[in-house]
């Protein structure tokens, strides 16, 4: 059978949904920095397969600059984790909610 | 002429404005006399003005002076001119004459009050507007000096506000007048538009035109007119204001409430006859209105014991037989009646405020008695004021119903009956007035208050009343009838016509009605020599008796129809519309946006899962909505 | 001149908000500064030409270039309609400033800066002859009033104030759009272009009478009226029933009729009929109102209705009337409540049940309040009376029975003021009223005798003000 | 058929010019935080800051030209809205220097903290004239990792933790949900330069549910940006969290960029489906009118009432873009500066009021306050009108245009419901000035008065600008034409 791109798209989709469905979840800071990476990995794979799709380079060089971004976006969660965890133990993001009214 | 004419009006004015700003810094006497100055001042002028008058032929006899623009739109311009001719001479003199008496009475009569100066300004006020009424060349500037007199009657019956009755009596009156106000600027409003001016002379001359005899607009005018008329001079149904009034001081009973600004309103129909002439239907109107108020009110002078409140009674009825005489378009017989009235009319008041002085301000008739010999002046002079009263002398009554039988008409029928029946009464109550203060037995009360150590009266008030009862006298010559004498008619002819009575009728008239009075002045003569004889009438007609002293129930029947539903009406505005509905409606809604407030923010919980869970179910809406338009 | 009418007062503000002076020298500094004001709005009086119309116009470019070249400009001018209503507002704010320096505000400088401000905006928008400028003025003079009646008000002002605004608000803000929508498609902010622009859609010309009849208030969107002149600082409340309430009668004349004159035509009805319901409401509410403050409150109600039916007669008669009366009840109603105002300063309270024989040996002080019951309640032979005469007459051209039926309101005028005067001055002395209570000081006086005097004046040749609004 | 084979993309260094100048001071800061001792750092950086602010500024002034022209192969668009844009960023950037600078938290973070606006700056510039959702993408991300560390810097303090993660990780979403939407449209049209989407676009399917999914993922990322509801969430956390300069710069230049990108991306790269995008954008406007204001009215914490009343001024923005009209364009430019100096001023006073007491400012701690500091006090006042549209600020002529816009585009009914909000809004604004002019207020004297000078400058300025705006508005009116113009062409 001939794989099309359809297919990439599903699976890409599926991912994002995953992504998704984990931040909305988990309460863990950490986890939820995975997720990110599962969503924008989704959107990732995407870019390469309408790339392809398209037989044109500019999707997958900006899959290229999404990976750095990521990266970098993980480590400013990262950061901030260890930040957090410097000043209490456990992480839980269901318990940062002392900016209220 | 003209500058005198001013005077005359103006004169008042400058009066008030001098108390208005010496205020304190004169004696309550110079204040007094200053007063006084000023009124006889333009009576003094009125009296040229008049001469100049007479010195002129009939029918150049009305000038119009205008000063200056007094208000203007585009479409209506209201000048401030006065008019003068023979009706608003006669006015004048009538007003400035007896009413600087009148003031000069109240020299003695107000000293001593604490508000003296004030009271010396209201008068001079009250002067102001009525000359300004009477002067006015247009009805806007009429209905200017018709409210400044109401204001001024205000005060003045107001004058001692530390007290809860005279304030409820000023406020009755004003208001019942406000409604006659009403009534005359809702006539002006049909000139300025129909005419397009309020000044006498078009008006007079196209409103006939304009306005066809007996039609709607017309019978509508008139009525307006009326209706200011009735409220100014206390006829039926808007009487009830006068009785309360004498709770103002006795000068100002005389002044206002008998000689001039109750008269009014026969003034008004007199002057705007032409008015009326075109509308028959509300002229009887006038006549029948006019006899039935003289009735009743005589029927009330019988059974009151308010020795003020019985003339007040009397003087509604004699106002009656005025407008009878207007109704029956004798309107020069009117303004006669109107004339001697209010001399007799002021001397009889006067007296009375001479008697209530003697007594220590006691107004009850049933408190006094045998005063005669206390004070021999005063009852002659009250004498010569009852037997006008009655109509003896001077004949103006009389005339007055000669002409309405002259008229031939069933209202001329009407009126001629009820006017005789009316002199029946006059000579009842006014005798009994007499009889029960000044003869028979003096009771204990005026045993004790009776002052009489400084003579009757002071000479300021003594002597007013005396000239009063001259022109008492002398007012009779000015018409004597039977073809002998009516120089006041054809002196009036031109602006006031007059139905000219058979010497026949007017005599059989007169017989009739002099038989009527003084029967019945004899019958109550004869009646109070035996207090048990009173005794038993009462007991005869106790039942009836309660009819008058309830005076008709007017007062509880406005109270019912008009005062009563519209207060509550008000209150209920006020506790249910205003606190619920209009001040509710905002708080309500305050409430409940701070309400939707509360929730949103407390929406916000702070679990930053929700707000991602928030921020994808926006994104799916909208992702849903293109993918519906889409063509998918 | 116009200009520096509007300026003198902004400036003055500025001053005595910033310059750190006692309460003497601020109270004294306000005072000059109003005083200016109105003298030189008496010199524009005296150079008034009646042969011209609009005058002292001072014209240039403010912004331009938004939408189908619809110039902004800084442009103002008095027509006698504006020349009045100026002069008004100088009187008020003066009399005001002076009543707030005798009771002593606390914050003097904030409090007096605000006043001047408030002055500046009411001038601005009285001679705006620019639709932007126009607005700009009336929504600048909306915050110091909420400032004032949030801040200096009585016990309930949070909520007065809110009521207030909220009411005020959604017209202005209502407005806004209309004023957007003009300029869209006139092309033109300028009152000259747009007089006779005879614009027939509905829909914008009610966005204006929102705010006007708001502003009014026409019967019945006068919600917020009672609580807040009730619960202001009793010069804001005068000012408010004396000047700000006639810009709203001033819109409606001077802007949402020349716009829009078809549509009012076709709406002339419901307007002269609710506003003839709110002259009866208002009158009858005040009959029964237990405080002074509520009489003449919903008295002015009533008045300003009669003025609403007045303009919307849409006749000659009608606006004179209108125009005049703006000038008589403004005056009156100033007096009536700086005088309630001197009385609360005495007793403490303005519930008549409280209240009651201060006339009694106060010589000065029942004249006073008698003048001001007379004119309020258009006795014949006044000012008052003859605007009304003239407003009633032109509803009586428009419409006979309305003509008559209003008639009906000087009955009850009568009534309500003879209660309030009588409910203050008369019978015996009340609760919080007593012998040592004092007549009118000759400073209060001097707050009241002129406003008197003017009305007086204005009585006596109603046509000296009539000549030059016909013009 | 574009492939990086087929041309060689020629590099204009003007074109990035400003960013080029903003990185360059941040590395010098960089360099400053290595070899300067901490007190002598401090100052440095903060004058290398604001003069790299200014000289950015001075560029795009330079450049500043009616024509507009494409860069880097269509990847920029160098028009005068982007750099009307630009400069309100840099503007912004400066004046929150000043009024960050004294701060208790800034003394041992200076210089990462300015280093971080340079950084944060030079991204945000880079989007304004972002032509390419590449560039968008990368733009976005460069400046909101940025924002996440400043909000959370005071590290000391909890709330600008929570702030930071929160803020990050919603972001994170946002970011994720705006690069699937450019990657559908890239599927969709083969492109990722606005303009050639458009033209792909107009060539073939207007209505390919690929095209319109990404549309609306990307408008969602863009309405995350511009604290739209309902995804407005994370705004009152982080600004409230953040530390009050970082939340003067955020407030300021976010939601310039955010705004200018959406208008850029929506009228050029989906003009065919614009009758879509104007109702989902009035549907946006109008829930954040309604959330935003709504919220507001509960708040006592300045910061957190601002926050929600920034979200209610999306709306009014969000109406401005969906004139998609040379004057809802003006509209915007004009509405977006005035509302960058009133925000900057607001939040500078409420940066100078908390140092003087050492907490979060409450609305009752400014009782009676314009008492105490006159200028403070009537500039804060005047702030709370120019927010609320009343005159004489500047605020209400941007009311006025964005109305007229509307209008002209037949939204009245989202004029209408402006309306509606503002009267809501104004509760809570007039609230500051009430309790300002509190007459019975006594303000306790307070000591702490570091850096009150720089602080009250930038808030001088910024109430003067409110000020000059309203009385000559015309000159920035004009450059709004313009920019419009540049965009829209005619």
């Amino acid at each position: 059978m001939k794989v099309g791109v359809e297919y990439f798209v599903g699976l890409s989709a599926v991912l994002f949904g995953i992504g998704l469905y984990g931040i909305f979840i988990r309460r863990s800071p950490m986890i939820i920095l995975l997720s990110v990476e599962l969503v924008l990995n989704a959107a990732n794979l995407a870019l390469i397969a309408f790339s392809r799709y398209r037989d044109d380079a500019s999707g997958q060089v900006f899959a290229l600059v999404v990976m750095a971004v990521a990266a970098s976006e993980v480590v400013v969660g990262l950061g901030l984790v260890v930040a957090m965890s410097r000043r209490r133990a456990e992480l839980d993001v269901d318990r940062l909610i002392n900016l209220r009214n | 002429m003209e500058t005198l004419s001013f005077i005359c009006l103006l004169m008042p004015l400058a009066a008030v404005a001098a108390l208005a700003l010496l205020h304190t810094r004169i004696s309550r006497e110079t204040a007094a006399w200053l007063g006084t100055g000023f009124a006889f001042a333009s009576f003094a002028a009125a009296l040229i003005v008049f001469v100049g008058l007479l010195g002129e032929g009939a029918g150049q006899r009305e000038h119009v002076y205008t000063l200056y623009t007094w208000a203007q739109s585009s479409t209506l311009t209201v000048p401030f001119d006065i008019l003068v001719d023979p009706l608003s001479a006669i006015e004048m003199l009538v007003v400035s004459g007896v009413g600087s008496l009148i003031v000069m009475y109240s020299v003695g009569y107000m000293h001593g009050d604490p508000k003296e100066r004030r009271f010396f300004a209201y008068m001079n006020l009250f002067l102001f507007s009525m000359l300004l009424l009477v002067m006015a060349a247009n009805f806007v500037l009429l209905l200017a000096g018709w409210g400044l007199v109401g204001l001024s009657s205000y005060l003045l019956i107001g004058f001692w506000h530390e007290q809860q009755a005279p304030v409820k009596a000023a406020k009755k009156a004003f208001v019942m007048n406000a409604v006659g106000d009403v009534g005359i600027a809702i006539a002006i409003f049909f000139m300025a538009r129909d005419i397009g001016t309020t000044n006498f002379h078009e008006v007079f001359q196209r409103g006939p035109e304009v306005w066809s005899k007996g039609g709607t607009t017309a019978n509508l005018v008139a009525f307006l007119l009326l209706v200011g008329a009735v409220a100014k001079s206390a006829q039926i149904p808007l009487h009830t204001w006068l009785p309360d009034a004498m709770e103002g001081p006795t000068p100002v009973s005389a002044l206002i409430h008998a000689a001039t600004m109750v008269t009014a309103g026969v003034y008004l129909i007199a002057r705007a006859h032409p008015l009326f002439e075109n509308a028959p239907d509300i002229q009887s109107l006038v006549a029948l209105l006019g006899v039935a108020t003289l009735l009743m009110a005589g029927v009330i002078a019988l059974v009151q014991t308010d020795i003020k409140r019985i003339i007040a009674y009397s003087t509604m009825s004699q106002i009656g037989y005025m407008f009878t005489a207007v109704g029956v378009s004798a309107y020069s017989a009117g303004m006669l009646h109107l004339l001697s009235h209010a001399f007799f009319k002021a001397l009889l008041f006067l007296g009375a405020g001479i008697v209530i002085h003697a007594l220590a301000n006691e107004q009850d008739v049933r408190r006094m008695g045998g005063l005669a010999s206390a004070l021999p002046w005063t009852t002659r002079l009250m004498w010569v004021g009852t037997i006008a009263l009655i109509g003896i002398w001077p004949f103006s009554k009389d005339v007055v119903l000669a002409s309405a039988y002259e008229a031939h008409s069933t209202t001329g029928w009407i009126v001629w009956v009820g006017g005789l029946l009316g002199a029946a009464l006059t000579g009842l109550y006014a005798t009994r007035l007499m009889r029960l203060v000044f003869y028979g037995e003096r009771s204990e009360f005026a045993r004790e208050h009776l002052h009489t150590d400084h003579g009757e009266a002071p000479w300021t008030m003594f002597w007013p009343v005396a000239v009063l009862g001259i022109g008492t006298v002398l007012a009779g010559l000015l018409w004597i009838g039977f073809g002998v004498n009516h120089a006041f008619a054809t002196f009036l002819e031109e602006v006031a016509p007059n139905v000219e009575p058979a010497v026949s009728v007017e005599f059989a008239t007169t017989v009739i009605a002099w038989a009527l009075g003084i029967g019945g002045a004899l019958l109550v003569w004869r009646l109070y020599e035996r207090p048990e004889r009173v005794a038993a009438v009462r007991r005869r007609f106790g039942s009836l008796t309660t009819l008058p002293e309830r005076k008709f129930y007017w007062d509880e029947a406005y109270d019912l129809v008009f005062y009563r539903p519209a207060a509550r009406v008000a209150c209920w505005f006020n506790a249910v519309l205003e606190r619920w509905v209009f001040g509710g409606s905002v708080t309500g809604t305050a409430w409940s946006v701070r309400g939707i407030g509360r929730w949103v923010s407390d929406a916000q919980t702070g679990v930053v899962r929700q707000y991602a869970t928030v921020f994808v179910i926006g994104a799916v809406a909208i992702g849903a909505y293109l993918l519906g338009r889409s063509s998918l | 001149m116009t200009v520096a009418l509007i300026l003198i007062p902004l400036a003055a503000a500025l001053i005595v908000a910033f310059l750190p002076l006692p309460r003497r020298s601020t109270e004294a500094l306000a005072l000059g500064a109003a005083l200016a004001e109105l003298a030189l709005g008496i010199v524009a009086l005296i150079q008034f030409d009646t042969a011209k119309g609009v005058q002292f116009a001072a014209d240039r470019l403010w912004f331009g270039d938004l939408v189908s070249n619809a110039d902004a400009r800084f442009s103002v001018g008095m027509s006698g309609l504006s020349l009045f209503m100026v002069l008004l507002t100088s009187l008020g704010v003066f009399s005001a400033i002076a009543t707030a320096a005798w009771i002593g505000r606390a914050r003097p400088r904030a409090y007096f800066s605000l006043l001047l401000m408030l002055e500046g905006a009411l001038v601005l928008l009285f001679t705006a002859r620019d639709l932007v400028l126009f607005y700009t003025g009336w929504e600048a003079m909306m915050i110091p009033l909420y400032v004032l009646i949030g801040v200096w008000g009585g016990r309930e002002r949070r909520r007065a104030t809110f009521t207030f605004f909220v009411y005020t608000l959604i017209g202005s803000l209502l407005m806004l759009v209309g004023v957007a929508w003009v300029g869209i498609t006139q092309g033109t902010f300028e009152l000259d272009a747009l007089q006779n622009a005879g614009i027939t859609d509905a829909g914008p010309f009610f966005l204006f009478a929102a705010a006007f009849c708001i502003k009014a208030p026409i019967f019945p969107l006068h919600g917020w009226l009672p609580l807040t002149y009730r619960e202001s600082p009793i010069e804001v409340t005068a000012l408010l029933s004396g000047v700000i309430s006639k810009a709203g009668a001033y819109g409606l004349l001077a802007w949402a009729l020349p716009l829009f004159r078809p549509v009012a035509e076709d709406y002339q009805w419901w307007f002269a009929g609710l506003a003839l319901a709110g002259l009866v409401y208002g009158s009858l509410v005040a009959f029964r109102a237990p405080d002074a403050r509520g009489v003449i409150a919903y008295s002015s109600l009533g008045q300003m209705n009669l003025i609403v039916i007045g303009i919307f007669a849409l006749n000659a008669d009608g606006f004179t009337g209108a125009t005049f009366q703006m000038v008589n009840h403004g005056v009156a109603s100033l007096a009536a409540f700086l005088l309630i105002g001197l009385v609360e300063l005495r007793t403490g309270t303005d519930l008549f049940r409280w209240l009651g024989g201060l006339a009694n040996r106060r010589a000065a002080l029942s004249t006073v309040f008698l003048f001001a019951t007379m004119f309020a309640l258009a006795v014949p032979g006044s000012s008052t009376f003859v605007s009304e005469l003239y407003i009633l007459l032109g509803a009586f051209r428009f419409e006979p029975w309305l003509g008559a039926a209003a008639a009906t309101g000087i009955v009850l005028a009568a009534m309500y003021m003879l209660r309030w005067y009588s409910g203050i001055a008369h019978e015996t002395e009340g609760e919080r009223v007593d012998p040592t209570t004092p007549d009118l000081r000759p400073y209060e006086l001097g707050i009241a005798v002129p406003l008197v005097l003017v009305l007086l004046a204005m009585s006596a040749w109603p046509s000296g003000v009539m000549e030059r609004i016909v013009s | 058929m574009i492939t990086l084979a087929a041309d060689t993309v020629p590099v204009s260094w003007s074109a990035i010019a400003p960013e080029i100048v903003l990185l360059g001071c941040a590395c010098a800061l960089l360099c400053i935080a290595v070899f300067m001792p901490l007190g002598l750092g401090r100052v440095a950086s903060a004058g290398v800051a604001a003069g790299g602010f200014v000289a950015a500024m001075v560029v795009s002034v330079t450049q500043y030209e009616d024509t507009a022209r494409y860069a880097f192969d269509h990847t920029l668009r160098i028009d005068s809205f982007g750099q009307a844009g630009r400069l309100v960023v840099f503007s912004a950037g400066l004046l929150a220097v000043l009024v960050a600078w004294g701060s208790p938290w800034l003394r041992d973070r200076a210089v990462e903290c300015f280093a971080l606006m340079l950084t944060a700056a030079a991204g945000m510039s880079l989007l304004v004239v972002a032509n390419s959702f590449v560039t968008v993408f990368v733009a976005l991300e460069l400046f909101s990792l940025c924002l996440y560390i400043l909000v959370a810097l005071d590290v000391d303090s909890l709330g600008s933790l929570e702030g930071g993660l929160k803020y990050l990780i919603v972001g994170a979403v946002g970011a994720a949900l705006l690069l699937y939407g450019s990657a559908l449209v890239y599927g969709a049209t083969g492109a990722f330069e606005f303009d050639r989407i458009a033209e792909a676009v107009r060539a073939g399917d207007n209505r390919d549910p690929l095209l319109l999914t990404g549309l609306g993922l990307i408008l969602v990322g863009l309405g995350f940006k511009a604290n739209a509801a309902p995804f407005h969430m994370w705004t009152p956390d982080a600004y409230q969290g953040a530390p009050t300069a970082v939340t003067t710069f955020m407030s300021a230049a976010t939601k310039a960029v955010a705004l200018v990108t959406t208008l850029r991306v929506l009228v050029v790269a989906f003009p065919e489906q614009s009758e879509l995008w104007t109702t989902l954008l009035a549907a946006l406007a109008i829930a954040s009118f309604v959330v935003g204001n709504l919220a507001a009215l509960r708040q006592t914490d300045v910061k957190r009432m601002l926050a929600y009343s920034t979200i209610g001024h999306t709306g009014f923005l969000f109406t401005a873009v969906a004139a998609k009209s040379v004057l809802g364009t003006q509209a915007l430019v004009y509405y977006l500066v005035v509302y960058a100096a009133t925000n900057i001023g607001a939040f500078g006073i409420v940066a100078v009021r908390e140092r003087e007491i050492g907490r979060p400012v409450q609305i009752d701690d400014f009782r009676g306050y314009a008492y105490r500091r006159p200028v403070l006090g009537v500039a804060m006042i005047v702030f709370m009108l120019s927010l609320a549209g009343i005159p004489p600020t500047a605020g209400f002529i941007g009311k006025l245009t964005i109305f007229s816009a509307a209008v002209d585009s037949d939204l009245t009914y989202l004029a209408i419901a402006g309306v509606v909000a503002t009267m809501v809004a104004l509760v809570y604004y007039l609230r500051v000035p009430f309790a300002m002019l509190d007459r019975e207020a006594r303000v306790p004297i307070v000591r702490n008065r570091s850096g009150m000078v720089p602080a009250s400058l930038a808030v001088a300025v910024s109430a003067l600008a409110v000020l000059v705006l309203f009385f000559i508005p015309g000159p920035l009116l004009d450059v709004a034409k313009t920019a419009g113009q540049s965009l829209l062409g005619g």
